[in-house]
C-alpha cells in the first residue's frame, strides 16, 4: 500500500474527487466525476509525479442506479494499481468522454463497454456494437437485462439472441435488480 | 410415454411431434414440458426464425436424389453401393473449421499423437466445397449461426456432421447464455454428438469411426435424416 | 480521378449475421458492406472503395484467422488497404454468466476463455477473489500455482510456435509443436483431471496437491525438453524463408504499443521489460530467480524470439519451483458458502499473451456483483488494423499471428 | 414358370455367369470374326498407311491413362512421406501400409456432388479443369522414358513441352476468373504472375542445354548425355539447373511456391468453388506436373534413361528354347512341381508347426516370386528399354521425393519476394548462364 501516492492525488486532485481516497491491499481508488475524465487522467498520464503510461484495464459498471466507468492505471512510479472510477452517469443517457486521445487501445474496450452497457463515449470515432450485431438492441450487462434459468429450453430454443424487452416498470414480481453496494 | 403439455403452455406452439415425418421438419424442437421463468425475456417467446431447413423441406428438392447417392450409380446392380459406402467411410476430408476450444483438440487428435490420418480423415480442407464431415468444434453463438448455416450449405453432398463437445450438442456450460445455441441440432443436422468439454481426441477419433459405421450403413442419405434433436419415437 | 462508391449505392441484402441467408438473385453477389447507413466515421470511411480497390471477407471461417475472427479487408491488388475486424462470433456472455454463478462456479467460467493458457485465465480471477476475502494463500500451493502456470505457458508458446509457422506455409513446426504441447497438457490432466480446460485454480488455494504420474511425466519431460525446444526451433530459425518473410514485418515502436495498452510479450519485443512478475510482484515469483527476455526490433521475428527465450525462463521457474517446493497444505480454510464483504478487487497477472486482469465487486451476496474481465487477445488484437495497412494479404496473416490472439478471450 | 426359368433358378452362382458369359462371347467371337473378314483388309491397310497417326494416338491415349496411376503413387508418397517427416505413421488402414487410400480419395471426390456456385460463368467453369489436366497430359506426351518408348520425338520437343506447360495458366486463369469468387480470382491472377514470371528463366536456363546438345528433341537431349555419370549435363550446366529446378518448382506450383492454392491466406486459391471431380482434376494435374517437373529435369540434366555408369560387361543372352526341343516340353511339365516341392521343403522340414500343403503352398508362392523375378531379371539384361525405364523412373521419383520433402519443410515466401526473386536474380543468372555456354562453345569449337 503506498501511502505517498494517497497524499500526491489529494494533493493534486483535492477539488475534483468526488469521494475519498480508498486504499485496499495494493490498490488506490479515486473517484471522480464524468467531466473531469480527460483532465485527470491526462494528468496522471503526463505529469511526472504519477506518470501513469499504461491503461492496464477499461471497464463499464452498472451499479443498479448509475452507471460508472473504472479505469485501472499502472505506473512504475507506484506500487498500487490505480483505480480512476467516473460515477455518476445517468443510466437513461451514459455519457463520458473518451480517453482515445490518450490510449488508442482504449477504442475497442470503449466499444465493449458501449455494446455492454451503452455508455456513450464522446469523442472515439468507432463507437458500434462489437461483439453483439448491430441489429441487437439491448445491453447484456445492464442490470435490468435478466438471464433465463435454462435458455436452452426456452420457446425459441436459444436459436435468437435474447434480447431484453421489458424494463424494470413490468418486470415480474420476483425480479428485483440487484444493486451496488454503496462503498 | 405420453405427456400432455402443462395449462401454462403456449398456445401458439405446434403440438407434439408424434411422425417421424414431424421430425424433419420443425428447426426448434417445441417444448411443453417446462415455461421460463421470465418467458418475455426471449422476444416475446417467439419461434426461431431460422427456418431455412424448413422452406428447403417444403421445396421438396431435397427428396431429389440427384447425384447424391444413386444418379448415374443406379444403373449399377445395388451391391455396388457397399463399395461406394466403403469408399465414402474411408475417405472422410473434415473441414478446417474450429469454433472455440474443442478446435485444438480436434487438431491435436490429427496430430503426431493421434493420428487421424490412419483413417483416411487427415486433409483439412480449407474450403466447404471440398469437404465431406463439418466437425462443428466448440462453442456456436447466435452469432456464428448464420455463417455455420452457409458452411453447411455450401458443403456438397454427401456429407455429414459431428457435433464435438459439450456447447454444440446441448449448450454444455453456456445454458444459460442470452448468445448461444443450445446445441447445433436446432439449426443443421447431426449425425454423431461427441460429449465432453472437451472430448479428448481419442474421443472425437472414436466418434469419426462411428461416423464411419453410421455410413457403411447408409445414414447420410438425405431423406432419411432427422434435422432437430434426437427424440425417442415415443415421446 | 477516383471515383467512389459509398454503402448507399448497393441495393440491399441480408446481413452476413443473420442467419436467413437469401442472395441477392440478380447480382449473385455477396458483399460485406453493411445493409444500413455508416453509424461511425470510421465504418462510413472504411466501406467506401476508391478505384480499384475491392473488399474481401476473411472469415469466420478461414485457416489462419484462429477461430471465428472476422476480417474485412480492403485490398487494392495483392495490398492492404485497410482492415476491419468484426468480432463477437464466439462472444458467450461469461461476463454476465458469472454474475448470475456464485464465487466457485464463476471460475468454471473462465477457463474456455483463452483456451490453450486456461491457468492463467483461471489464475487472476481466483487472486482477485482472494482480495475480496482477505485469503492468504498457503505456500505450496502458491509454488504448485507458478509450476502449473510456467508448464501451460510452455504449451501455448509452442502452439505459438507451430500457428506462427504454419500460418508462413510450414507444415511440420506445427506437428512437432504439438508433440511437445500433448505432452504438457497429458502431465496437467494427471495433475488437475482434465486435459484442456483444467478448472484446477481454488479459492484459497488448489484443487489437489502434486501426485506420483505427474512428477514422473515432469520429469521424464524435463530431461529432454531443452533438447526438443532446439530441435523444434532449428526447423524455423535457421530457414532462410521464414526469417525473411518474418523480419522487418509489423514493427511496433514502444511509444505506439504502450499507446495501444500493450502488454506481455508483444510489448517485451518493443524494447519494454515490462513484465508482470516483476513490474508488480504477485505470488512467489519474488523469490524466484529469472530474467525479463526483451528485444529492441518489434517486428514478428522478434516477437516469436521473444516468446522462444521466454519458454528457457520457463524452464528455470520449473525446476526451481521442484527444488524449492514446502511442504504444508494446498488450500487455505474457507467456508462452503463464499460471501465476501461488499468490496472492489482486481488483480493482474502476467500470462503467455500478456496481462490478464479481473476487476471484480462483491455486493455481499455469494454472487459476484461485476465480474470484469481483461484479456490480451482482445487489446492485441487492436493493434492488426495499425499495423497491417500497406503490407500484403499474405502478411496480415503473418502479423495475426505474430501477436498470437485466441478468439475465446477476444469475444470472450 | 416355364423350362427355362427353372433351370435358371437351379444354377449355381457361377453357373449363372457362365450361363451368360458363354453365349455372349460365341456370339461376340462369330462377330469379330465376320467382322475382320469383311472389312479387316482394309482397316490394316489404313492403319499401315498412316502409322504416325496411329502411334500418335495409342501413345496419347496410353500417357492418358498412365497418368492416373502415377498420381496416385505420388499422393500415396506424399502422404507417407510427410507423415514419416511429421513423426507419425500417416495412412495405414485401406490397403497395405495404406496404400489404397489415395485411390479411395480418388474414387470418393469422383462421386461427390458435383457443383457450380451461383453467378459462375459455367462453360469456363466447366472448362478450366479440363485445359490444366490436359496441358499437363499432353505436355508427357514428349517425355523419353527409355530408348524406343516416348509418345512423340518433335525436333521441337523442348519448345512443345514449354508451350504445354504454359497452357496451364490459362486454365488456371479461367478457373480463378469464372469461379465469381474473391479467393479465387486472386489465386488465378498470382498464378498468371507467377507461372509468365518463371517461364523466362526456365525457358532461359534450357538453352545451354540446347547449345550442347545442338537440338530441341529431347530424345536426342538424352542422347547426347549418354555414357557415364559424368557425361550428363548436371557438370556442365549447374547454375542452369538450379535455375532450372527453381524455376520448374514454381511452374508446379509446389512448396515454396504454393502460393496459388496457400491455404492459411487464400482459402483453396483459384480451386476455392470447385468440388466433386473438377476438384480432382486440379488435384491430379498437381501430381501429374510433379512428375512431368521431375521427368524433365531429369532428361535434361540427369542423363535421362542413361545409366550413371557405363555397362561393364556386354550382355548377351543366348537362350535359344527351340534348341531343347521335346526336352521344353518335359521342362515345362516336369520342372515347377519339382521346384515348388524344393522350395517349399526346407519349411516343412525345419518347421514342425507347418503342415505339407502349407508348406507346398509357400513353396508356389516363392516359385512365382522366382520366376516372375527370373523373367524380369532376363528381361532386364535383354531389353535396354526395360533399363532405360527403370533409371529413368528411379531418378524421377528421386525429384518427386525432394519435392515432396521441400513441401514437408519449407514455409511458403511472398509474392513480392517471389516475383522479385524471379526477375532479380533468376533471370540473370540464366542469362549468364547461357552466355557464358555460348562464349565457351565460341572458343572451344574455334
Amino acid at each position: 500500500m503506498d501511502r505517498a501516492l494517497r497524499r500526491r492525488l489529494e494533493a493534486r486532485f483535492g477539488k475534483v474527487l468526488t469521494g475519498p481516497v480508498r486504499q485496499r491491499h495494493d490498490e488506490t481508488e479515486i473517484r471522480i466525476g464524468a467531466g473531469d475524465v480527460p483532465e485527470v487522467l491526462l494528468a496522471l498520464h503526463d505529469e511526472p509525479d504519477f506518470r501513469f503510461g499504461l491503461l492496464s484495464d477499461l471497464a463499464g459498471v452498472d451499479t443498479g442506479t448509475s452507471m460508472q466507468t473504472v479505469y485501472h492505471l499502472w505506473s512504475d512510479s507506484s506500487g498500487d494499481w490505480l483505480r480512476v472510477i467516473a460515477d455518476g452517469l445517468s443510466r437513461d443517457d451514459p455519457r463520458v468522454p473518451s480517453v482515445t486521445f490518450l490510449w488508442k487501445g482504449a477504442e475497442w474496450m470503449e466499444r465493449e463497454a458501449y455494446d455492454m452497457f451503452g455508455i456513450t463515449f464522446e469523442g472515439n470515432r468507432d463507437l458500434r456494437r462489437i461483439y453483439m450485431p448491430p441489429d441487437y438492441a439491448s445491453f447484456p450487462l445492464r442490470k435490468d437485462f435478466f438471464l433465463a434459468d435454462d435458455a436452452s429450453r426456452s420457446p425459441a430454443g436459444g436459436v435468437r439472441h435474447m434480447e431484453q424487452t421489458h424494463g424494470p416498470t413490468n418486470a415480474e414480481a420476483g425480479a428485483r435488480i440487484r444493486q451496488a453496494p454503496a462503498s | 410415454m405420453a405427456l400432455t403439455p402443462e395449462p401454462g403452455a403456449a398456445s401458439n406452439l405446434p403440438a407434439i411431434v408424434t411422425e417421424r415425418r414431424d421430425l424433419v421438419e420443425p428447426i426448434v424442437v417445441p417444448n411443453t414440458l417446462w415455461q421460463s421463468s421470465n418467458p418475455v425475456a426471449y422476444n416475446g417467446g417467439q419461434d426461431s426464425e431460422i427456418t431455412h431447413l424448413r422452406e428447403f423441406e417444403a421445396s421438396g428438392a431435397g427428396r431429389r436424389d440427384d447425384a447424391r447417392w444413386a444418379g448415374p450409380l443406379e444403373v449399377i446392380p445395388t451391391k455396388a453401393d457397399i463399395v461406394l459406402d466403403l469408399i465414402r467411410a474411408n475417405s472422410l476430408w473434415p473441414l478446417l473449421s474450429g469454433l472455440a476450444c474443442c478446435a485444438i483438440e480436434m487438431m491435436s487428435a490429427a496430430t503426431s499423437k493421434n493420428d487421424m490420418d490412419r483413417w483416411g480423415m487427415f486433409p483439412f480442407r480449407a474450403s466447404p466445397r471440398q469437404a465431406d464431415v463439418l466437425i462443428v468444434a466448440g462453442t456456436c453463438t447466435t452469432k456464428m449461426a448464420g455463417p455455420l448455416v452457409r458452411l453447411w450449405e455450401q458443403m456438397p453432398e454427401p456429407k455429414w456432421c459431428v457435433a464435438m463437445g459439450d456447447c454444440t450438442c446441448s449448450g454444455g456450460r453456456y445454458k444459460r447464455s442470452y448468445s448461444t445455441i443450445q446445441g447445433i441440432d436446432r439449426i443443421m443436422p447431426v449425425d454423431v454428438y461427441v460429449p465432453g468439454c472437451p472430448p479428448r481426441p481419442e474421443g472425437l477419433i472414436y466418434g469419426m469411426m462411428k461416423l464411419q459405421q453410421l455410413i457403411k450403413d447408409r445414414r447420410g442419405h438425405w431423406p432419411d435424416r432427422a434435422i432437430g434433436p434426437t427424440v425417442p419415437e415415443d415421446l | 480521378m477516383t471515383t467512389t462508391r459509398t454503402p448507399f449505392d448497393i441495393p440491399a441484402h441480408a446481413s452476413s449475421d443473420d442467419p436467413r441467408v437469401t442472395l441477392d438473385e440478380q447480382l449473385g453477389v455477396f458483399e460485406p458492406i453493411p445493409p444500413y447507413p455508416p453509424r461511425t466515421e470510421r465504418e462510413a470511411e472504411f466501406y467506401t472503395l476508391r478505384d480499384g480497390e475491392m473488399f474481401v471477407n476473411m472469415g469466420p471461417q478461414h485457416p489462419s484467422t484462429h477461430g471465428v475472427l472476422r476480417v474485412v479487408l480492403k485490398i487494392d491488388g495483392e495490398k492492404v488497404v485497410d482492415l476491419d475486424p468484426v468480432l463477437g462470433y464466439l462472444h458467450r456472455g461469461v461476463e454476465k454468466l458469472c454474475e448470475n454463478a456464485d464465487y466457485h462456479q464463476a471460475i468454471c467460467y473462465m477457463d474456455p476463455l483463452e483456451y490453450i493458457s486456461s491457468l492463467f485465465c483461471e489464475w487472476s480471477p481466483v487472486m482477485a477473489f482472494e482480495k475480496l476475502l482477505d485469503v492468504q494463500v498457503p505456500r505450496r500451493a502458491e509454488y504448485i500455482r507458478v509450476l502449473s502456470g510456467e508448464l501451460n505457458r510452455i504449451a501455448s508458446h509452442a502452439l505459438f510456435m507451430g500457428w506462427f509457422a504454419l500460418d508462413l506455409g510450414g507444415l511440420t513446426p506445427i506437428l512437432w509443436s504439438f508433440i511437445e504441447r500433448d505432452e504438457i497438457v497429458e502431465m496437467l490432466a494427471a495433475l488437475t483431471g482434465q486435459r484442456m480446460l483444467f478448472n484446477y485454480f481454488r479459492i484459497g488455494g488448489v484443487n489437489g496437491d502434486l501426485n506420483h504420474e505427474f512428477m514422473s511425466r515432469l520429469g521424464a519431460w524435463m530431461s529432454k525438453a531443452t533438447a526438443h525446444i532446439d530441435s523444434n526451433q532449428a526447423l524455423l530459425n535457421e530457414n532462410e524463408i521464414f526469417v525473411r518473410r518474418a523480419r522487418g514485418l509489423g514493427v511496433i515502436d514502444t511509444a505506439t504499443a504502450l499507446q495501444m495498452c500493450m502488454t506481455g510479450p508483444n510489448l517485451r519485443a518493443t524494447g519494454v521489460p515490462f513484465d508482470i512478475r516483476r513490474a508488480h510482484p504477485y505470488s512467489i515469483y519474488p523469490e524466484l530467480d529469472f530474467d525479463i527476455p526483451s528485444r529492441t526490433e518489434g517486428d514478428c521475428l522478434a516477437r516469436y524470439l521473444l516468446r522462444m527465450d521466454e519458454v528457457r525462463q520457463s524452464l528455470r521457474i520449473i525446476d526451481q519451483c521442484l527444488h524449492q517446493m514446502p511442504d504444508g497444505p494446498v488450500m487455505a480454510k474457507l467456508p462452503r458458502l463464499i460471501r465476501p464483504r461488499p468490496g472492489r478487487a482486481y488483480a493482474a497477472i502476467e500470462g503467455p499473451r500478456g496481462q490478464y486482469a479481473t476487476y471484480a465487486i462483491s455486493d455481499g451476496t455469494d454472487q459476484p456483483y461485476r465480474m470484469r474481465i481483461h484479456d490480451p487477445s482482445f487489446i492485441h488484437l487492436q493493434s492488426v488494423g495499425l499495423l497491417t495497412p500497406g503490407n500484403l494479404i499474405a502478411d496480415t496473416m503473418a502479423i495475426m499471428a505474430s501477436l498470437d490472439p485466441i478468439m475465446g478471450g477476444v469475444d470472450k | 414358370m416355364t423350362v427355362v426359368g427353372r433351370t435358371w433358378d437351379r444354377l449355381t452362382i457361377p453357373g449363372k455367369i457362365l450361363a451368360v458369359v458363354i453365349p455372349l462371347g460365341a456370339a461376340l467371337t462369330a462377330g469379330l470374326a465376320i467382322l475382320i473378314a469383311v472389312v479387316g483388309g482394309a482397316v490394316v491397310q489404313f492403319l499401315a498407311d498412316n502409322l504416325p497417326l496411329v502411334r500418335f494416338v495409342v501413345a496419347a491415349t496410353i500417357v492418358l491413362l498412365m497418368t492416373i496411376p502415377s498420381a496416385f503413387l505420388i499422393i500415396y508418397m506424399e502422404m507417407k512421406v510427410i507423415a514419416l517427416m511429421n513423426l507419425r505413421y500417416g495412412p495405414d488402414r485401406v490397403g497395405p501400409f495404406g496404400s489404397a487410400l489415395s485411390v479411395v480419395h480418388g474414387l470418393k471426390v469422383l462421386m461427390k456432388e458435383d457443383f457450380t456456385p451461383t453467378g459462375a460463368d459455367v462453360p469456363v467453369f466447366t472448362m478450366a479443369p479440363v485445359v490444366v489436366y490436359m496441358s499437363s497430359v499432353l505436355s508427357l506426351l514428349v517425355l523419353p522414358f527409355a530408348p524406343g518408348l516416348f509418345g512423340q520425338d518433335f525436333n521441337i520437343g523442348l519448345l512443345y513441352f514449354f508451350a504445354m506447360g504454359g497452357l496451364t495458366v490459362v486454365g488456371l486463369l479461367m478457373a480463378g476468373w469464372s469461379s465469381f469468387n474473391k479467393y479465387s480470382l486472386l489465386g488465378g491472377l498470382r498464378s498468371a504472375a507467377q507461372i509468365v514470371s518463371y517461364e523466362i528463366p526456365l525457358t532461359l536456363s534450357v538453352v545451354g542445354v540446347i547449345l550442347l546438345a545442338g537440338t530441341m528433341s529431347l530424345n536426342q537431349i538424352v542422347l547426347g548425355q549418354a555414357g557415364s555419370l559424368f557425361d550428363w549435363y548436371l557438370w556442365r550446366q549447374p547454375l542452369a539447373f538450379v535455375v532450372f529446378f527453381i524455376a520448374v518448382t514454381a511452374e508446379a506450383n509446389r512448396t515454396p511456391f504454393d502460393l496459388t492454392e496457400a491455404d492459411s491466406e487464400i482459402v483453396a486459391g483459384f480451386a476455392t468453388e470447385y468440388s466433386g471431380m473438377r476438384f480432382g482434376f486440379f488435384f491430379f494435374a498437381e501430381y501429374v506436373n510433379v512428375f512431368i517437373a521431375s521427368g524433365l529435369t531429369v532428361a535434361l540434366f540427369l542423363g535421362g534413361w542413361n545409366a550413371p555408369f557405363n555397362w561393364p560387361w556386354p550382355v548377351t543372352v543366348g537362350l535359344d528354347p527351340g534348341g531343347l526341343g521335346i526336352g521344353l516340353l518335359l521342362l515345362l511339365a516336369i520342372g515347377p512341381p519339382l521346384a515348388i516341392v524344393v522350395l517349399g521343403l526346407p519349411f516343412y522340414l525345419l518347421n514342425s508347426r507347418i503342415r505339407f500343403w502349407q508348406a507346398l503352398v509357400i513353396g508356389f508362392v516363392l516359385f512365382n516370386v522366382v520366376a516372375v523375378g527370373a523373367v524380369l531379371g532376363l528381361a532386364f539384361l535383354s531389353f535396354d528399354w526395360v533399363v532405360g525405364l527403370l533409371w529413368f523412373m528411379g531418378k524421377t521419383y528421386a525429384f518427386v521425393f525432394t519435392f515432396v520433402w521441400m513441401r514437408g519443410t519449407l514455409p511458403r515466401v511472398r509474392i513480392d519476394q517471389l516475383m522479385g526473386f524471379a526477375w532479380k536474380w533468376l533471370l540473370p543468372a540464366a542469362l549468364l548462364n547461357l552466355f557464358v555456354t555460348a562464349l565457351a562453345i565460341l572458343v572451344l569449337k574455334r
